[in-house]
This record gives C-alpha cells, structure tokens and sequence, in this order.
C-alpha cells in the first residue's frame, strides 16, 4: 500500500483528534458556546469512508459532524472560528456545532434533527444521478438515527431507484443516553438493509483501512449504477454525548477499556510502524504539523471578528 | 396583445410545469401518484419527459420532500407534489427545520431552489384530515415563501415564478380551482411575489380573500353592488412576502377591513394582516376589523357541516353590511 | 373444525362483501358523498384475522376500513348511515369512510393518513401492557403504508417493548396507482421483520383460514408476552383505489383473474361444500340473511336524519 | 394559607409529574432519554416509579406520539415528552391530524386524555434547530388546548390540570425557566385553563406577555415605574383556551396593548390578540397595538446575534416609552 495514502490516514485520524481535544478545552474554558458533540473515537469512520470518494462527492452528517467535515477536507481554521461563533466561521458563526457546514469541500450540511440530514443526503444522490455527473454520496449517521421513520424511507427510496448512496451507520453504542439494547433490538444494524433489498456490511470502525475498504466498495458499487449500500462501523465516542454530559449510562471502565485497546489511532499508529514500516519519525513530523495547524486555528478564531448584530436577518432569503 | 385561452386551473399548473421543464433541464417533478394524479394535474407528463424527471415516488413524505432539498441543494430545481396539503404535516420537520434554514444556518452557503406544490382546502367531503387550509401555518416559519393563487392566470404565473426562485416555495392549489376556467396568457409569464392583485376596485370597504374565498368575495361583492355597496376586493398573491402596502393604500381609500381565508379562523392569515393593520394603519379604521374564515373545528365529513363551516357569499355579504350598518 | 365457526367465517366474509357492493351502487347513485375505499377482494384477511381476537380486543384500521371493522363486529346500518353522513352514523356523519369507527366494538379508529393509524394501534397495545389486562391489538395496514417512516417507527418500539400487537399488512400489490415493484423492491413484505428482531410471516390473504391460523398463532405469542408479529397477507382489491378510480394502472384481465380464481368468498364457499361437507342451504340461508341486513341498513341510512349544522363544533373539546 | 416552598421550574414540573404519578396509576411517562434528561426534569423517576411507568423511548417521536394518543384511547393518561420543541415538527402529523381530531373526527367516541411536554425557546447558543419557540402554530389547530407557563408555581398548577384534562395539551416549558426559581404550594393545587393571570398591575399600558418574555416584561416593568410608567402584564397562562376577556379589561383600563413572545412575531401569539382586540375592542386602543417578538429569522448559533433576536428589558421599556410618547 501507498505510504503517502496511509499517513494521509494517519494525517486526517490525528487532525480530528486534535482538533476536538482542543476544542473541548476551549470549550471548557469558556471560548465555545453551546452544546458540542464530539467525534473522539470515532475517527477512523470519517478518515477511512472519505479517502474512499472524491473531492467533489458529497457527504451528508449529523449532530456529530466535525469528524464527517474534517476528514471530506474542511479547513479547522474555519470550523474553529464557526464554534466560536465568529464571521469567519464556515458558516459565518450562524451555525455552530451543530450545523457545521464547508459546502465548498462538499458537505450538504451537518443537520441537528436525528435522521435530517438522511433524506437530504439522499436528495444529493438523486441529483448526482439526473445529472449523471457520477458522483456520489456518503451519508453519516448513528445507530439512533435508525430508529427514525427518516432513516427508513431514504432507504426504501435509495434501494427503489438505485441511488449512487452509501450510507455509513457510525455504531457508537450509544444514543444521547440510551445504549443499543434499549433502543432496539436487534444486535448488527446492517440487518436493516434487507428489509430494502440493499447490501448490509458490518465494518470494524475502529480499523480506518477495514472502513476504507468497505466503502470504496460500495462506492464502486454505486459508482456503477448498482445502488446503495449500509455499512455499519462499530465504533465508540471516547466522550459524553455532549460536553458536560454525566455519563450515568456507562462505566468509566468500559470507555477506558476502548480508549486503551480501541483507540483506533493508537491501532493505526501501531500498524504503520510495524507491519507498514513507516518511519516514526514522518509520523512525528505529521503530529507536529497538526498541533500548530489547530494551535493556529485557535488564534485564527480567537482573533476572528464576532458576527455583526445589524446583519442578523441576511441570508433568511436569497 | 398577448394571446390568451381558457384553461382550468388544473391545466394552468399543468401548463406551468411543463413550460418550466422544457425551459430548464434542471427542473424535474417527484411525488405520490404522478403517474396517475389524483386530480390529475402531472397525468402525461412523465410520458412527456420519462420517468427520470417525472419521478412517482413511495408514500414517503419525509423521503420526497428530503429528496427535494438535497437535489435543490446540489443544483437542481425540484418540484416536488404533496398529494394532500394536510399531508404537509407529515414533513414538516423537513421543510421547517431544513428546507427553511438551511441558507441561513450555513451562513448564506446554501441555496434551496424548490417547490412544494400542494392541493388545499375543503369541498369535497374529504373530511378532517384531507380538506384542509394550512397555509397559514406557514407565514410564521421565516425562510419558506408563500403562493396562494386564485385563478387560473395567478396558478399559471405565480408558479412559474416560485419555480425559477432560489429560495423555497410552497404553492397552494386549492382543489375547487382546479377545475374553475380561466384566461391565461399562451407561452411564457411570471408574476411577482410580493405583489397583492385588486381582483374588483371599490370604494366602501377593503376584502383581503386568499384562494377559493376571492371567488366568494367576487359574488358577495356582485350582490352588494345591487345595494350600492362597492367593495374592493385584494388577492394578496403570496403571504410572504405579504404585500401589507397594496393592502394599507386600499384600507385608506375605503376606511374599512374585512379578511376571509377557509383555514381556522384563529391564527389565521387574517390575524398577521389584522395585526399589521393595528399596527401600522390603525387610524385610518373607521369600524372594527372583520375576519371570516373557517371555524375552529376539525373539517367534518358531512356536506351540510361542511358547508356550515365556511364562509358563503351570502355571510360575505350579510357580514358586509354588518360593517356598514 | 367446527361448523357454526366456519359458517360465521364465511358469513363475515359475505356481510363485508355485500356491504361493499351496496356502497358502490349507493355511491354510484349519488347518496354518499366523499371518497369511498372499498374492500371487496380482501375480505379473508378482516374476516380470518378478527376472528382470532377476542370482542374487546382492539383493531387499528386504515383508510381502506370497512372491512376491518365490519369484521370487528361493526354495525353495518350505522356503519351505512356514516357513509350516507347522517346523525346516526356511527361517528354521527362527522367521519366518513376515510374514519369510520365504531368504539364500542373495540376500534381505534380508520385512518385517512397513511401508516398513522399503525402508531396508534401501537399504543394501544402499550395500554393493555400497562393495564395487564391481556388485551391484544390488530394493526391493519396496505403494503404502501409499510414505507412510511411510522410504520418503522412502529415496528421497533413494539418489538422492542414485545407489545402484544399483531401487525397484519394486507398487501393488495398496489398502493393507490402505484403497483408493489414501483414503490419497494423487495418481495415479500414480512421480510421488513427482520430489521427489529420480529417474526415475519407470509400467507395467502385469499384463504380465509390461513389467514385465521397464523393470526391465531401470532396473537397467543403476543398474550404470552413473547411480543408482535409482523403478517403478510396477500390480497389483491377487485375495485379501484377509491370509486372512480380509472385503473390505468392494472389490467383488466388481471383483476378478471383475480376475482374468477382467487375470490375469497368463492374459495371459502367451495371450501366449506366440498372439504367441510357444509349444506348448501346453511350458505343460502345467511346470504339471504345478509342480503336484508344490508338492505335495512340502506334504509336506516337513507331515512335518518343529517346532521344539525347548529352542532357543528361539538365534541371539539370534551 | 397552604404551605410555600422555592423551588426552581425544573422541580415544580418534577414535583407535579410525581405528585399526579402517585394520585393516578393511569399517569405514565414517555420519551426519549427520561433516564437521564436533557434537562434533567425526569431524572430518579424511573428509579421511583420503574421502567413500566417511565418508559425511555428509542428517537422515534412519531411512534411516542402515536403510542401516547393510542393509550389515551384506551384508558391511560400518558404524559410524553418531545425532547426539544423543535422536535415537535416530527410528530406534527399524529398531533395534527390524529391527537386533534381524534374525538371530533369520531363524534365524540374518543377521548384523547395526553399531554405533551416540550422544552421551547432560546438562549443556549443551540442553534436554528434546537431554540424555537413553536406554540403559535399550534393556536391555528382546532383540538389543542396549550399551556404556556411562565413561573415555578404556573408550571406546577398548569401541568396538574393538563394531565388531568380530557383534552390532548401542549404544554411547553421554556428552557430558561428550568432554573429560574419561584414560590409553589407544597402539595396538590391545579389551574385553570383559560384564565389569564395579572403579573403585576398598572394603569398606563397593557402587556400581554408568555413564558421567558413575562419576566423580561416584569424588569422593563421596574425600570418604567422609576418614570412613572405604571405597567400591566398579563399572562394568559393558556394560548388555547385565551382569556381575551382578561385582555380586553386590561385594555378598557389603559388604553394601550403591547404583546411579546418569543416566536417569530409574522403569524405569533401577538397577531391573534391585535386581531382579535382590532375586531372586539377598537375603540379602546388609543394608540396602535405594538407587537414584540422574535425576529421573522432562523435563530442563529451566536450569542451577540441571538440576543438581537429577541425583546429585551431595554427594548421593552424603549418601546413602551414610545407608545406612551
Ligand atoms: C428528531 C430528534 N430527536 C431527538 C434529538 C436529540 N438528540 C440529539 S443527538 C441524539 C442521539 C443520537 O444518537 P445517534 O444517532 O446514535 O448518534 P450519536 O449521538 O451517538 O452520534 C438525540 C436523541 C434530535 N436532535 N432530533
Ligand atoms: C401520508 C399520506 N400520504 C398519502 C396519502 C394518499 N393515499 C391514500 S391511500 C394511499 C395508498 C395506500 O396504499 P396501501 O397502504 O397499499 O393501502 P391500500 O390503499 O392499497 O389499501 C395513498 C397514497 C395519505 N392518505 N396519507
Ligand atoms: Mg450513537
Ligand atoms: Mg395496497
């Protein structure tokens, strides 16, 4: 395999990483307002899933969406400043978590309603085929967001009209503070894809290149006018549902045994090194160039303007 | 002069849709039935256009109109139909927490040029959950524009204009247009949003009626004109923008206010134009302000309820003089 | 098997199929207003499902709803006079065929909105969990209500909470002008079961006592606690969607052969002289029954009352 | 006198969901993450009451409408929670078509004895999504009756009559109000619906204020009686019932209405009482009817933005001063 492509990986796992550690801290120490979802843990998802499509593909996301922007290629200095809250956000500091968006790096939009940003994405993929412009889409969403009637008719319509759609389960275990079991109950969501006649994968989500595998399958697959597949990754977020969550729901045991033996970073790192040779050194050199990219960011926004009061009502229409 | 026919507003639509997409490759159709319509409107065209851009979809409101917006977003101009207004309620998490924010929440990224078009109101003993008005609903969600067209000739272009925005509409049709005849113009026109039409000059009171209630207003005015009542009657077009100037300037001439709508009366559309009217325009009222409209109650099955639950012209006109008395 | 039961089987099959045919002519003849949905054709799935609940079990029914209820015990002159929308009617000619209900024979209510009636008839299965009072509910449904986001909904929370609901999807392989391939691309409904853990069960909705067996089966799973099932029965409708519905759809050869070989009725009545050696005269006898049943119930109908407009907004509020 | 205690509004709601929990066994809960809220109004209970009575749901607000309309059908009295009321557009389907009309529809064999609880309004920087103030629209639809509390003690009486009622209720509960703190009968008391409650008596203007707005009001109600200004505020308590009588007498005493909401003001709260005083008590007003609300705009994420959405304690009193200028 391509070593420029696997520390590529590495690069986008470690950018995400760093970039949501930060902006936890700056959310604790007052610079972000609002409820934060972060993607911690989830990482090799987004990385593996994205290096699979093309710049101009687009991707679909959730509440959880920093980890789904930064891996299709969104600027942190841009999604810093959106957390902020500051007019050089990415969305002009209208949007904040919840709704963070690069449309220019081909995200439709990162939608805060469980299951929205489904039916939207799938929207893109019936464009993509009008338009025969053979792109495709990847749509992000968690094991909760399947218990959404959303979720349900996208599938049904993906399947009916063999839309270029790949949609990505990020199995995290958890929804807001019901586990899987209390929310349905069946054990692989994947099954779900029979009920539209679609192909259902359980992925490792913990193992970026099993991710990037799977997808770029099912990318070919929908690529081909063969339609839509349901990858489900299993994963796990390393943090609350959102920042300042109580966490009643798990044992401190549980989230340290997959931050110890899960870490899908520490996996990949571990791999590199030993069965793909990387040097550790070019990996040092990628982690001290995304320390300083985010530590920049930081001051990118801290220095950022805050939007303008007496604009507030531009762009309500066009 | 341009040529005119007389169509139906069935065929207004009808003409509208297919003028737009023979106009503009990215305009395409996707809805319940459009193959076979239930009032017919889409019938032929996806043997007009085929089936990649006449898209007859599954019962799956949230999925259409999901559909709609993620194509909107990406370049093209979906029209999507909902086979029933009351439908509406079933995507209403779409078309208000998505369809209507996104440009804004993206910081101006987003575009979402797209319609939702959708047959409205009662007449049909279609009882409670297929009769009804919900326009209204709609004029307190900022970020979706409003069209409410009363004749053929509005339908035909009203809709044309809500086709070529970049930002959402969503486009009432009231079902006993559908078949009501009208002159429109042949080929291509547009009308503006935002611009009230006086459908009878008057000088004695100001009619604000929307949809099937002009027609309503038009015959109570034809009978109150034998009793030397003039009445000026404004089809405000689109309710948002709501175009409370041509409004206002009528209420100055005539002095008094009345509004008609068949949706619930509370909260209705004559609430925001009475309010406006208190607010803005207070002094020119010499009588208080008059709204008609459907009661508040769930549309019954029953044509003798059902007619009972509307305002006729004989009420129009009976509650006209009322005013003048 | 007992011969006053398989005579009542047929004799529910035989009221709902004779009320039907009088609406048409009713309809035809301008005496009822609205849109009328009939059930013609599908009478082995009301008839064999209800028979396996008890008379204060519940029914949750659809815009296609006469049937259901009929068999659920449903009085047919009130049933007649709420179509013809007099006071008398069982809904007081507030309803219509789009909601005819009749809450004393346990009726949840007729739905005019696709799959709503599924999410109720879902709670009410709730409510006999809560009151331990081992009621069971049969959720009535068409194959086109299956794709919308509540029946998923639906179907998770009831085997999630092992509801004692028996979701019975009549798949009459269109959904309004829309034929089963153009609006899913599976096969076999019941297979959508899978996707919460459920039972999925096919079965020929023209035999009227298959239908009876499985339903039997599902409903002792569900008083037994063991949760819902999902049954699939297919069906097929002789009419159009709604009366003046002009079929462009479907062939005519194709309902010819479906109402000269696989009328329930006719199968059943086959059934009943050959297998179950009934007399031919026991069948004349409830026919006649029948026939003047309906017959009376035209003039119960056509004589009572409309309502007074003077009570329109009655029971807006309790 | 009955016995007070302070508690904040997270508590009374908590305190009443108990206290009906415990006085009537056809009371249950449901929703989504009751285990460990959002909010945290429903945390202990399923400790309390167990998993049968307080029933955490999967994110499916269709089936938990749906499921709580189904058991009021059938005897139970459930008591949903819709986690944001911006979810509410979900379920706007069962709770239109179905919740509303149930009994209507079905000339009065159904009772809909539910209630549904929802946290509203803005100020946590929670985006377009998740800070909406939605209770206008619900006005607009026939068979809901709507609380609209604006006090630990309103919270707490309202609540007990909603899950007492026959009717289905909205019943929202503004997220800034969770916390605020406030004096509540210890033990049982119930509201009236329909009964407006005089905040605070005055003589020059009558303001009609809801939920977070009421206390805004009161503030700028303070700084104006350093003027002179003597303020009343009325809160209506309920949207549906509305106590215009308690309006309209206001007005007859001070000749002004001001009313402030937290909704989009086009098609709010304030559009149905201007119009309904335009109608029934012009000749009162002496001054036109000033309406204050949120802006017609999605609310954005941004502090400083978020706050120029809304009426403040300043612009209250400004706007006040300028009526009465
Ligand atoms: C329609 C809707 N219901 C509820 C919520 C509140 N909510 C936000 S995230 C969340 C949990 C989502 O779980 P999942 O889909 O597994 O995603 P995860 O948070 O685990 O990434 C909930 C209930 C919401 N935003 N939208
Ligand atoms: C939410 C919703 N969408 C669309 C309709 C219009 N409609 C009424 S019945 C029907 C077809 C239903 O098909 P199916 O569920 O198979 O039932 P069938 O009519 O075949 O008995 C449609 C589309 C509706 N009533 N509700
Ligand atoms: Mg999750
Ligand atoms: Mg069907």
């Amino acid at each position: 395999m391509d070593k420029k492509f696997l520390l590529g990986l590495y690069e986008t796992m470690f950018r995400i990483r760093t970039f949501e550690e930060e902006v936890k801290k700056q959310f604790e120490d007052g610079n972000i307002p609002g409820f934060i979802h972060l993607g911690s843990g989830q990482e090799a998802v987004s990385a593996g899933a994205c290096a699979a499509i093309k710049p101009d593909d687009n991707i679909g996301s959730t509440h959880r969406g920093h980890a789904n922007l930064i891996a299709k290629g969104g600027r942190t200095d841009r999604m810093m400043a959106e957390l902020f809250a500051r007019e050089t956000g990415s969305c002009k500091g209208r949007g904040g978590c919840l709704h963070i968006t690069d449309m220019s790096v081909g995200s439709l939009g990162a939608n805060g309603i469980v299951a929205a940003g489904i039916i939207v994405a799938n929207g893109a993929a019936l464009s993509a085929k009008l338009q025969h412009n053979n792109k495709v889409v990847l749509t992000f969403f968690g094991d909760g967001a399947t218990n959404q009637g959303k979720f349900h008719e996208a599938m049904n319509l993906a399947s009916l009209w063999a839309l270029p759609n790949v949609f990505i389960c990020e199995n995290n275990l958890y929804g807001e503070a019901t586990p899987l079991a209390k929310h349905m109950k069946i054990k692989d969501i994947a099954v779900r894809a029979k009920a539209y006649d679609m192909p259902g994968v359980v992925v490792d989500g913990q193992d970026v290149l099993a991710v990037f595998d799977a997808v770029t399958e099912a990318v070919k697959r929908a690529r081909e006018g063969k339609g839509p597949t349901l990858i489900e990754a299993k994963t796990y977020r390393f943090h609350g549902h959102h920042i300042g969550d109580p966490e009643t729901y798990r044992t401190k045991e549980e989230v340290e045994e997959w931050m110890e033996k899960r870490d899908p970073i520490k996996l990949f790192k571990a791999k590199l090194l030993k069965e793909f040779k990387v040097n550790a050194s070019d990996i040092d050199s990628i982690d001290k160039k995304i320390l300083k990219e985010i530590e920049d960011a930081v001051k990118f926004a801290a220095q950022s303007p805050t939007p303008d009061p007496s604009n507030l009502t531009e762009n309500v229409y066009a | 002069m341009a040529e005119m026919k007389l169509i139906t507003g069935k065929d207004a639509i009808r003409d509208a849709l297919i003028e737009e997409m023979k106009r503009d490759p990215k305009v395409f159709l996707l809805g319940e039935d459009l193959e076979q319509a239930t009032f017919g409107v889409t019938d032929g065209l996806i043997e007009e256009f085929g089936s990649e851009r006449v898209r007859n979809t599954p019962i799956s409101e949230n999925a259409i109109v999901g559909a709609a917006i993620g194509a909107a977003l990406t370049g093209m101009r979906p029209v999507a139909e909902i086979m029933f207004a009351d439908f509406l309620m079933d995507a209403m998490d779409p078309i208000v927490n998505t369809m209507a924010k996104a440009r804004f929440m993206t910081g101006g990224q987003a575009k979402v040029p797209m319609v939702i078009r959708t047959p409205s109101g009662a007449g049909l003993s279609a009882g409670a959950q297929h009769s009804q008005s919900p326009e209204a609903l709609f004029m307190h969600i900022p970020g979706i524009k409003i069209a409410v067209p009363s004749t053929p000739y509005d339908m035909k272009g009203l809709l044309k204009t809500a086709i070529r925005s970049d930002d959402p509409v969503l486009f009432f049709e009231h079902k006993m247009l559908y078949y009501e005849g009208g002159d429109v113009h042949v080929g291509d026109y547009t009308l503006p949003f935002g611009k009230a039409d006086i459908k009878r000059k008057g000088k004695d009171i100001t009619i604000v009626a929307v949809l099937a209630m002009v027609k309503k207003a038009l015959l109570a005015a034809d009978m109150l004109a034998a009793d030397g009542i003039e009445v000026e009657i404004v089809d405000p077009m689109t309710l948002n923008p709501l175009d409370m100037e041509t409004i206002i300037g009528s209420l100055k001439k005539t002095k008094r206010l009345m509004t008609i709508e068949e949706g619930a009366r509370t909260g209705g559309i004559g609430a925001e134009i009475a309010a406006r009217v208190a607010e803005e325009a207070l002094d020119y009222l010499d009588a208080p302000i008059k709204r008609l409209g459907g009661r508040d109650c769930p549309i019954p099955f029953s044509p003798v309820l059902e007619e009972a639950m509307y305002p006729t012209e004989d009420s129009i006109a009976a509650a006209v003089k009322q005013m003048l008395g």
